[in-house]
Parts: structure tokens; sequence; C-alpha cells
């Protein structure tokens, strides 16, 4: 069987044989466990800045008129300083908020969901040595290096960071005259080509090793189900990516080379015009697609983590699968539901609305399945399985609040409004990263061979759910106040006189948010360290990373495994020495046929 | 604490607000169903070593059940969102009798064009206020939105409206009314620079009369070109 | 594996097709993507436009010499096509001739290219201005024109470049002997690229300089 | 009457002349002065020779009829509108007082041979969202201080042509931010976003040889080195003159401009202002880049 190898997995085997350097090993690695790792603490690290980027904006939402705490250790270029404190200004609150959702969406949420497990996930869970093209792989992460270097400095440079929002929309985006910003939006734009370089990278990567690497016996349908929602993600980036990569790219030669492709003229009927809109369908193209990429990797670690939780199998495993793919589908065809009061036909809402509207179907059949998979489970609340359970409960508000913003004459009032804040936070944070908080207690111990603290675990859950809870439910409530996204100071207004005090509870729970982040970077740190070593199967999971050692080897496998079963095989009822059923052992054990009901 | 709607003075305002508070409805009884369940499942099926869990790969009849019930109220509520968006934005069905504006943002303004006292755009009474609206109320208004340099957005929460005004796009148009006087403010709702939160303008719905007057001294102030 | 046998259905380790080969079809997917956002916004730009300010192709480019030059490309796709043959063949001596010829067609459209891009930038012809000549009078034209027809032709002359490279590179381990006995999967995958640069051409003329 | 709103700028810039009413009573307060703290503040860096240096003196007059100014709107600022009198704020664009014409700028275009290194600030005031002063003239190099006085949002936008500009915002009172322009630029706009009327402009020369003249028209150019020089003065809707002046060691030249109004004949509502100085062309209107 060995000899049977495909000649990919051959080189794997043959330089772990051979000693490596530090930088080989741990700085340039071609294997897909060390990449993953890299990728993890990169993407920690741009959490954290995400994080604090929003703290400071939300200093300044809670407290308009007042002179920001610390502000004094803040170069001039971001606060003004008086005699009585230093205050914000408007152009760095700009560029806090631009920043903020670049920052988590392009180099936290985005590269940990992929760029962290499916590295990580899809070779050891698919029974292969490494991925496709390990070298490739190397590349990506190293792209990703610059995107992260160039968005950093972009804050120091000469008019400071971007600031027409992470949309980047046109004009704003394109004229440096219109915002003070001139190198830190064309800074940020060559960042999000290397980003969309680094993923079309990964994307070819995942798609290929997920076609042509799967062990014996792998069939598709006997995939789990991270790998299916990493599979259709990384189709998702491979197509989505490179339009917004030619938009970013069309969007720097306009601010640097002088061409127009998003600018109008300013005077009427000048034939020189662009698009301002054109953007915006370029962006939503690229830009609908890019939530289901940051939501269905979250579904599915979701989905594994309740199926070991539960000590179940799935719940409908192909209706999850099809749901996936119709999500995916349905992707690329809603953009303009972010376009309803943009100036475009409004003829094409209605479309737009009916397709927005069909996507709340596969959406709920995968709530209903995993609470299904939940239903006469064995519940182990332990961190990981609470997380997934806080992300079905959290996932399930998001989904339910996007329902609003479907129907287009509700859409008219609340579009822009902190309603949608409230919206994207509850799919963005209480549905990716509660899905990626929970896939970090789950699988840390296989990528570090160490345990992480379960006491600590569960209050940084607890600590989560309920502050999270507390920072973004009343962000619906000040949304239906009306007031505006991205405002500097909102007392001006007399529709938004009685939020103030809402507006401060939900920055000190913000406070407490990021903090309780510090809690989680401690266990992380610490158990990598000094956790209590960990079983190769420490949640009696069985699927096949959980057959290998804990870390497995360079090379994952020496001898590739046979698989017989589908992926989520729990609490069978021929199995009784224990309550589940590697895919890869007991040929004998009869079990559903490709995950069929 | 104010987490409600603020009150509202449109026509159309009435069936958004209407369709706001289905699908809240909805959505709540969906809420509750969903967090109410998995609460009793954390609590029911909490795990001991003596339990075995139920071994199932699923239903197919409640596969069918939960794609069609929430596919069924989806085009439900489609269709008629869809109706109550064509009503207020299809040009073809804006009141013919409603009195015309332009109204124009630029960094960081908004400059409403009056048709004067002939209610006609494009003549030579038109006269342009900066940072003000007034228009009367119990009366249709359409106004044409224009952009001199980014995307602004036009919002009038009192009156349920919001829509952006686009550069290179001349008149956008827009349809609305105020049902009674009433003092407002036009907030820029989408990010358009550093003074994007100063981008305010008072809106004043005045009784018939109150705007005639207002409009004469206006054009008394600006010495009848 | 000893219980093989018991696996109730064959052991499935994906397509009948080896692994680079795969990676090429799903990296030109993103390839596709990439030119269709461009070429889409060329088309929506040029049907956004005022009438008479985009200027027909003929009267700013010089189509004929574009035509040869579509024409080389195309003949560049042939020998590599030879090329490839060549290899499967175990021709050595046709590997060497193929390569060379392909690398130095390409080559030869770059060369065309640049001296296409010089002439236009001499006649005023920019991504930031359009000059057409009408009755021996200057008019201006949509700067847009030259903005999307220099990205969309700058961008598939980088993919040119880059497979000119590759093919360079290719040739000389011809030279060295690398593609001998039969080893041609890496030839393939740099004629599927090649391949697809071309197709990408015939469509950017012909909506670019023919439409 | 109906705006052409495209070109709005032009039209604030020019609308003033179209209009009759009183000029110049709230133009000039603040300007006189700080026009001259260039050349003033270069004068204390280096110990001048007297016996190598004079001043040029002059006043711009202005005959014809003065243009009345436009009021401006300020109601949606109620705050800034409070510090105008019963006639409320008037644009500043053309303020003649007593024959004399202020806020132009005055400054030697040719036969200056090297000057001094730029020495102290200059300082801008926003004040009733109003620019204090309105005309200034500053040295390359030189640091503008900008302050915000009222207690609200200002934007300081700048669009040079050949400087590096810059749009920066000062949201409440007591905030001061420092600029420069590096190269000579004859005229800098600067402008408010979020006050329409506010505009502002810098002259930037390489040597501290210029003046504003003040209320009434009189300019002063103090510690010239002796010699002879064009001398250019330039105003925001009459374009620019020059004239010949010589400078004599230890002498105050008298050099006066005349303008009569009529050169703003061809600036119509709508066109671009244009401003020739020497070869140079300057465009004064909302171009792209």
């Amino acid at each position: 069987m060995a000899t049977a190898i495909a000649e990919p997995t051959g080189r794997a085997v043959i330089e772990e044989a051979h000693p490596q350097s530090f930088l080989r090993k741990y700085l340039f690695s071609t294997d897909h466990k060390v990449i993953a790792a890299q990728f993890l603490f990169y993407t920690l690290f741009f959490l954290m800045i995400g994080g604090l980027l929003a703290v400071l904006m939300r200093q300044q939402i809670a407290w308009p008129t007042e002179p920001l705490t610390l502000g004094g250790i803040l170069p001039e270029t971001m606060v003004a300083k008086a005699t009585d404190g230093a205050y914000m200004l408007p152009e760095f609150y700009n560029a806090l908020v631009t920043m903020h959702g670049s920052v988590m969406v392009f180099l936290a949420i985005m590269p940990m969901l992929v760029g962290v497990w499916a590295n990580f996930l899809i070779p050891l869970q698919l029974g292969a040595h490494d991925m496709a093209f390990p070298r490739l792989n190397m590349l990506s992460f190293w792209t990703m290096v610059p995107a992260g270097i160039l968005t950093l400095a972009s804050f120091f440079v000469v008019g400071g960071a971007a600031g027409a929002g992470w949309t980047l929309y046109a004009p704003l985006s394109a004229r440096p005259d219109l915002t003070g910003v001139e190198m830190g939006q064309i800074l940020w734009l060559i960042a999000l080509v290397f980003v969309g370089l680094s993923s079309i990278l990964g994307s070819v990567n995942y798609i290929t090793t997920v076609i042509n690497m799967r062990a014996p016996g792998m069939t598709w349908f006997r995939m789990p189900l991270t790998v299916w929602a990493l599979f259709i993600t990384a189709i998702l980036g491979l197509l989505a990516m490179p339009v917004l990569s030619a938009a970013g790219i069309m969007l720097i030669f306009d601010q640097t080379i002088g061409t127009s492709f998003f600018i109008p003229s300013n005077a009427a009927g000048d034939a020189l015009s662009g698009q301002p809109l054109l953007w915006q369908h370029l962006f939503w193209f690229f830009g609908h697609p890019e939530v289901y990429i940051l939501i269905l990797p979250a579904m599915g670690f979701t989905s594994e983590i309740l199926a070991v939780g539960s000590r179940k199998p799935v719940f409908g495993y192909k209706a999850m699968v099809w749901a996936l793919i119709s999500i995916a589908f349905l992707g690329f065809i809603v953009w303009g539901h972010h376009m309803f009061q943009s100036g475009m036909n409004p003829a094409l809402g209605l479309a737009f609305t009916v397709s927005t509207l069909f996507i709340a179907v596969p959406s709920a059949i995968k709530t209903f399945n995993w609470m299904g998979t939940m239903w006469r489970g064995n519940l182990q609340l332990h961190s990981a399985m609470l997380f997934a359970v806080g992300f079905v409960a959290m996932f399930a508000i998001g989904g339910l609040s996007g329902v609003f913003m479907a129907s287009t004459p509700v859409d008219i009032y609340i579009h822009d409004t902190y309603f949608i804040v409230a919206h994207i936070h509850y799919v963005l944070f209480g549905g990716s990263l509660f899905a990626l908080f929970g896939a970090i207690y789950f699988w840390f111990p296989k990528m570090f061979g160490r345990m992480m603290n379960e006491t600590l675990g569960k209050i940084h859950f607890w600590l989560t759910l309920v502050l999270f809870n507390v920072v973004f439910f009343p962000m619906h409530g000040v949304g239906m106040a009306g007031m505006m996204r991205r405002i500097y100071d909102w007392t001006g207004y007399q529709h938004l006189e009685g939020i103030g005090a809402t507006n401060q509870i939900i920055t000190i729970a913000a406070v407490g948010l990021f903090a309780s982040g510090f809690l989680f970077a401690f266990n992380f740190f610490w158990s990598i360290w000094k956790g209590e070593k960990a079983p190769d199967n420490p949640w009696g999971a069985s699927t096949l990373e959980w057959s290998v050692p804990s870390p497995p080897k360079h090379g994952n496998w020496s001898e590739i495994p046979v698989v017989y079963h589908g992926p989520h095989e729990y609490s069978h009822p021929d199995v009784t020495d224990k309550d589940w059923l590697g895919q890869n052992e007991r040929p004998d054990v009869v079990t559903p046929a490709a995950g069929s009901h | 604490m104010d987490w409600s709607l603020p009150p509202n003075f449109s026509t159309h305002g009435d069936v958004i607000d209407q369709l706001f508070w289905i699908i809240l409805g909805l959505t709540g009884l969906a809420f509750v169903l969903v967090e109410g369940g998995i609460i009793w499942f954390l609590v029911r099926y909490r795990g001991t070593p003596s339990r075995r869990a139920h071994y199932t790969h699923g239903s197919n009849r409640l596969e069918v059940v939960w794609t069609v019930i929430p596919a069924v109220i989806i085009v439900v509520l489609g269709g008629y969102s869809a109706m109550v968006w064509d009503d207020i934005k299809n040009e073809n069905k804006f009141p013919e009798d409603a009195l015309e504006f332009t109204v124009i943002g630029k960094q960081f303004e908004w400059n409403v064009v009056y048709p004067g006292v002939d209610e006609v755009l494009g003549t030579s009474d038109d006269f342009e206020v900066r940072n003000q609206f007034h228009f009367p109320a119990g009366e249709n208004v359409i106004v044409n939105l224009r952009s001199e340099d980014v995307i602004h957005s036009f919002f009038i929460p009192e009156l349920r409206v919001k829509q952006d005004a686009v550069p290179g796009m001349d008149n956008i148009r827009i349809w609305f009314d105020s049902r009674e006087p009433g003092q407002f403010e036009i907030a820029c709702a989408e990010l358009c620079g550093l003074g994007h939160y100063r981008m305010e303008a008072s809106v004043t719905a005045h009784a018939r009369a109150d705007f005639d007057a207002w409009q004469a001294s206006q054009v008394a102030e600006n010495g009848g070109e | 594996m000893a219980h093989a046998a018991a696996v109730n259905r064959p052991p499935e380790r994906g397509l009948d097709v080896y692994t680079q080969k795969v990676g090429m079809w799903v990296f030109l997917c993103s390839e596709v993507m990439f030119f269709a956002g461009l070429i889409g916004s060329y088309i929506v730009l040029r049907f956004g436009a005022l009438e008479n300010t985009w200027p027909e192709p003929a009267e700013v480019l010089a189509v004929n010499i574009t035509a040869f030059n579509t024409f080389l490309l195309i003949c560049s796709s042939v020998t590599m096509v030879k090329a490839f043959a060549a290899a499967q063949a175990h021709d050595d001596q046709g590997i060497k001739k193929w390569l060379l010829a392909t690398t130095l067609i390409g080559a030869g459209f770059l060369g065309v290219q640049v001296y296409e891009y010089n002439e236009l930038i001499n006649h005023h012809f920019t991504p930031s201005n359009c000059v057409v000549v009408r009755n021996g009078v200057e008019e201006t034209c949509s700067i847009l024109y030259g903005s999307t027809f220099y990205t969309m032709t700058g961008f598939h002359g980088f993919h040119v470049l880059l497979g000119v490279i590759c093919l360079g590179w290719a040739t000389i381990r011809a030279y060295r002997g690398h593609w001998s006995g039969g080893n041609s999967r890496g030839i393939e995958i740099l004629g599927l690229y090649w391949h697809f640069v071309d197709l990408v051409w015939i469509i950017l003329f012909t909506i670019v300089y023919l439409i | 009457m109906r705006f052409d709103y495209r070109s709005r700028v032009a039209a604030a810039l020019l609308t003033g002349v179209l209009y009759a009413a009183c000029g110049g009573s709230d133009g000039g307060d603040a300007d006189a002065g700080n026009g001259e703290s260039g050349g003033e503040a270069a004068a204390e860096v280096a110990a001048i020779d007297p016996s190598t240096v004079g001043t040029i003196s002059g006043t711009i007059n202005f005959s014809g009829d003065a243009p009345a100014m436009e009021a401006i709107d300020m109601s949606a600022e109620p705050d800034c509108a409070a510090g105008f009198g019963d006639e409320g704020p008037m644009m500043q664009s053309v303020v003649v007082n007593g024959g004399g014409l202020a806020n132009v700028f005055v400054y030697l275009s040719a036969g200056v041979m090297d000057a001094p290194a730029p020495y102290g600030a200059a300082t801008l005031d926003q004040t009733n969202c109003r620019y204090a002063p309105h005309v200034m003239g500053v040295q390359a190099g030189q640091t503008i201080e900008i302050t915000n006085s009222d207690n609200l949002l200002h934007n300081i936008n700048a669009t040079p042509t050949e400087n590096r500009g810059f749009n920066i915002s000062q949201p409440r009172a007591g905030i001061t931010s420092r600029q420069s322009f590096a190269v000579a630029e004859v005229m800098v706009p600067l402008r408010c976003d979020v006050h329409g009327w506010m505009e502002a402009f810098v002259g930037v020369v390489d040597h501290p040889y210029f003046g504003v003249s003040g209320d009434g028209g009189m300019f002063t150019i103090s510690n010239v080195p002796a010699g002879t020089y064009t001398m250019t003065a330039w105003h925001e809707q009459y374009g620019t003159m020059g004239m010949e002046v010589t400078v004599t060691a230890g002498e105050t030249t008298m050099a006066d401009f005349d303008h009569t109004g009529l050169q703003m004949a061809g600036h119509l509502v709508g066109e671009p202002l244009v401003i020739h100085h020497g070869s140079d062309e300057v465009v004064f209107n909302r171009a792209q880049q």
C-alpha cells in the first residue's frame, strides 16, 4: 500500500528524514501545519490590532465631545491637542472606521478561517501528506506579510491611513483632495492586492488538494463538513478575489496615473465621466461572496464541533452540503442588495430582493440541522462546544436581522444605520469569531500537542457571550433610532438625542470584550508551553486528524489511511467499546452509505 | 434610552413601519424558537457518562418541512416588500401634482434649489438656499438629488426617506411627503469625508401659508433676481 | 491493507488528471474572473459613455499592426502545441526547436506591443488623455478609452511577459535535456497557460480593436 | 437667478460684482499686519544693515464703482452669525474703503537675487466662520499656524497646483495645526468644505519681500535690498498687474497700483478665473486633480 502513494507525497516523507535548519522549519517551511501556525499568529496579532482600533472608535462614539483618554500619546495626525486634552480628529476617526473593518475582514477573520484552518485541516482530514503545492502554500503566507506591513505603515504616513470606509466607495476613495488621505489609501489598496494574491494562491492549493489528494475511500460525501465548507469557500475566493484585485488595481490607477474609471467629472454632461456605481458593482460582486467566505468555514467548524460535542452524527449531512453549495451559488447573484439606496435602477432592486431573501432558506436549513444535531445528544459542554453552540445562537440573530435589510422598503430606513452594524457583527463576530474560538479550543491540541486550559476557556466563553451581546444587541436599538454609520459625533442631530447612555454602555462593554481577548491570549500562549500534554484524540472524535499523534509529524502519515465511513460517526449502536467510530477503522461495521439518511 | 423608530410623518413611512414590525414579529418568533430550543436542548441533553446519544443521520421529512416553511414565508414577505418598494420608488408611480425641488449635496452642505413662486424648476425665479429645506406639509414633494463631489446619502429619519446622491448621475428622483408640519433634519448617511458627521441641514415642513410667506421673504432678500 | 477487500466501494483518490494540471485549470478559472472584471468594466464604461465621446477604434489605434500581432500570438499557440507533441513523442530536437520558436514569437508580440504603446503615447493617447483627429481637427475623446485600453492590454501584456519568462526558462531546460524521455507535464501546463493568454488576447482584440 | 452650481467657486468669487451694496465695512479687520509678518520676521533673524535696504510702500487705488459684496447666509451657524453686526457677514472678495482696495497680495516677482531663510510662523485664524486674514503671504517652507477660534468643525482644504496639498480638520476651538508649502506658488487657495463661503488665499514666494494691502489699500514691503525689481500685485477678482520698482538704500520707494475694476471683463460666471503672472498661468477652479 505504501508504495502506491502518489509522487508529491513521497517528497514530504523524504524531507522528514533530513534535519532542517530553523529557517526551513519555522520561517520558510512548506509544511502545511507550520504554515497554518504562522497564519494563526499573524491573524491573532491583527485581531488584536482590529480590536484596538474598535475600542478607540467606540470611545469617540460614547463621549464625542470629550478629549480622548491617553490621547496625548498619539501623534498630531490622529489627535488635536487642545489645552484640556487631546481630541480625536475626524480624519483619524474615518481611518479607524475604515481600517477596523479592513483589518478585521482581510487580515484577521478571512486568513484565520482559511489561511489557518484550510491549511491545517484539509490535508489532515483528507488523509494527505501535505498540500498539493507546498511551496505555493508558503508563498501564500509570505504574500500576506507585506500586506500586513503596508497596512500598519499606512497609519504613520502623511495624511494618515485610508479613510473612505472598508467598502472604499469611489470617488471618495479615488481622489486624495476629497479626504486628505494620499499614501494611506494607496498603501491599503496595494495591501489589498497582496491579500488577493495570497488568497488566490491559497484557493488554488485547497481546491486542487480536495479534488486530487483525498485518501482512498474518502469519497465526496465522506468528507468532513469542515472540508466541504473550506472547499466551497476556496471556490468563492478563487472566483471573487480576482474581481476585487482588478477593481483595486483600477482604483490605484485612478489615484496615481490619472485614469478616471470611478471618478465622474464635475461638470454635467462632460464626456470624461467615470462611473462611481461601477465601483460598487465590482466591489459587491466580490463583497457578497466575501461575506460567505467569512461565514461558510465557521459553519463547517460548528457542524464538526457540534457533532463531536453532542456525540451524534451531523443531522442531515447531505442537506448541510447542499445548503453550503446553494449559499455559495446564491452569493454570486445577490450583490445588489448592498446597493438598494445607491441610485441603482429600482427595478433591479426587485430582483435582488428575491434572490437575497432566498438565502434565508439554506441558512434556516443549517440552523435547524445544528439544532437537530444537538437534539437527543449527550452534550459535552467543553469550551469548544460552548463556542459552537454560541455560534448557532448568535448566527441565528444575525441571520434574522438580515431579513430586515432584505426587505427593500425597510432597508430604506435602516440602510447605513447602526442596525446594519449590529447585523454584520452578529454574523462576523457572533458567527465567524465564535466559531473560530471554538475551532482554536478544539484543534489546539492537534496543532501544538497540548491542551488549553478548560476553566479559563469557559470563563472566556461566558465573558465573550455576555459582553458581546451587551455591545452589539443595543446597536439594533440605536439603529432603529436612526443613528447613521461612521459618524464621528452624533450629538448635533435632534433624532439622536436619546442614545447617549446606550452608546456609553456599549463602549464600556466593548472595552471589556477587548480585555477578555487577553484572557484568551494568555490561555493560548501559556498552553503552548505549559499546557497539559494532549493525547492523540482528546475529544473522542472520528475524523482522520485524530488518528495521528498530536502534533502530527512532518508528512502526517507514514502510511496513507483508508477510509471506510462517513465523517461523523458517533454513538453507533454496533460499536460498544466507545461512542465514536474513526473514519479509517472497523470496516466490518456498516454505516449509512455516503452520509444518507 | 431611545430604542424605537422616531415618530413618522410621511405617508409611505406608515407602510415601512408596518413592514418593520411584521418582520420583527416573524423574526422574533423564530428567535424565541431557536434560542429557546437551544437552551432547552442544553439543559435536557446535558451529557452524563451513563447515557448514550440517539444515533440518527437525520430525517428527510424534517428537512423538507424546514425548507418549505421558511421558503413560503420568504416568498410572501418578498412579494409584499416588492409591491411596497415599487409604490415608493417606481418613478412612473410618482404623484403628478408634486412640488419639485433640487437638492445638491457637496462636501459638506446640502444646497436646495427652490422652484420659486411659479413652482417650476429651471425658470428664472428659482433660488438656492444653503442647508435649509422648506416645503409645504400635506403636499407631495419630489426631490431631484445630485452630488457635486462624492456620494452622499439624503436621509430624513422622520420621513423614512433615504437615497444616495451620486456624482455624475444627474437627478436621482425621490418622492415623499410630510402629512403634518414639523421640524426635521437632513443627515448624510454615506461616509463622505472628514466632515461627514456635520453634513446636516434643517428641514421644515410648513403649513402652506407659512411656506408661501417664507418663500416670499427669501425672494425679497435675494433682491428679486 | 489486508482488509481492503471489505471496503464496500472502491478507493477514490480524485480525478484521473495529475495534480499540477488540475492546479493550473483552477488557477485559470481565477484568471478568467480577473479579466472578466476588467472586460466587464470596459463594457459598462463604454456603453455608459455619452454619444460620440467614445472613439471608433480605428480612429486611435493602428489596427493593422495589431492584427499582425494577433496572428503572431496565434502562431505561437501552434508552435506550443508542436512543442508538447514533440515532448510526448520523445523528440528532443523538436522540443528545443518549438519551445525556442514559441519564446521568440512571444517576445516578438511584446516587442510589437511596446512599439504600439510608444506610437500611441507619441500621439497623445495615454491612460489619462485621448485625442482624435476628425476632419483635420483635433478633438478630445473620453479618457476612459485610454484608461481601459491600457489597463486591459497592459495586464494581458504582463501575462505574456510572465509566459515568455517561463518559456525562456523551459527552453533553457530543454537544451539541458530536462524534457527528454516523455517528461511532458511541465510543457503541457505551460501550454495551458499560454493558450489561455492567447484566448484572452483574441477576445481583447475583438472587443477593443474591432468592435 | 439660477446658479450653475458646477462652478460654484468661480461664481462665489465673481457674484460679488453683480450686486450693489456697501462694501468694505467688515473687510480688512485682521488683514493688514499678518501679511507682512514674513518680512518682519526675516528682519529679526538676520541683522540687516540699514544702509543696504530700503522700503517699498504704496496704495492700491481703486477707481470706478466698487461692487457691493454679497451677504453670506450664516443662518445654519448661529454662533458664527452672532459675531457680526446688523448687516451680517459679507463676502470679502472685493473690499474697497476710501478708494483703496484691500486684500491685494503684492510681491517682488523678479529681480530678487537671494533671500534669507524663512523665520517664524505666519498665522491664519478661523473666526466667526471666516478666515483671518483673507489673503496672506508666506515664504516657501515657512510654517503656517492655522488656528480654529470657532467651537465647531472647520476643515482646511488646500488645493495648490505646484505644492503638496492637504485637507485637515479642526473639530473644535483651540486647535492649531502647522503646515507649510515647499515651493513658490501664487496663489494657493484654501477652503472650508463645511462652510462653502470660507475661502482664503496664500501667496507663497521664495523670499520675504511681499505684503498684503490692508483696509484702505495700503501696503508696505520693508528691508528690501537695494536694486531694481518687478513688483506684481495680485487680486482674486482683478488678476495681476506688474510694474518696475527701484529700491534705494535707506529710502522708501512709493509705488501705487491703479485698478479700474475693468480688468474683470472676460471673467464670466461659470468660467474659471485665469490669472497671469509672468509667463505662468494659474487657473482657479475645482479641477479634479
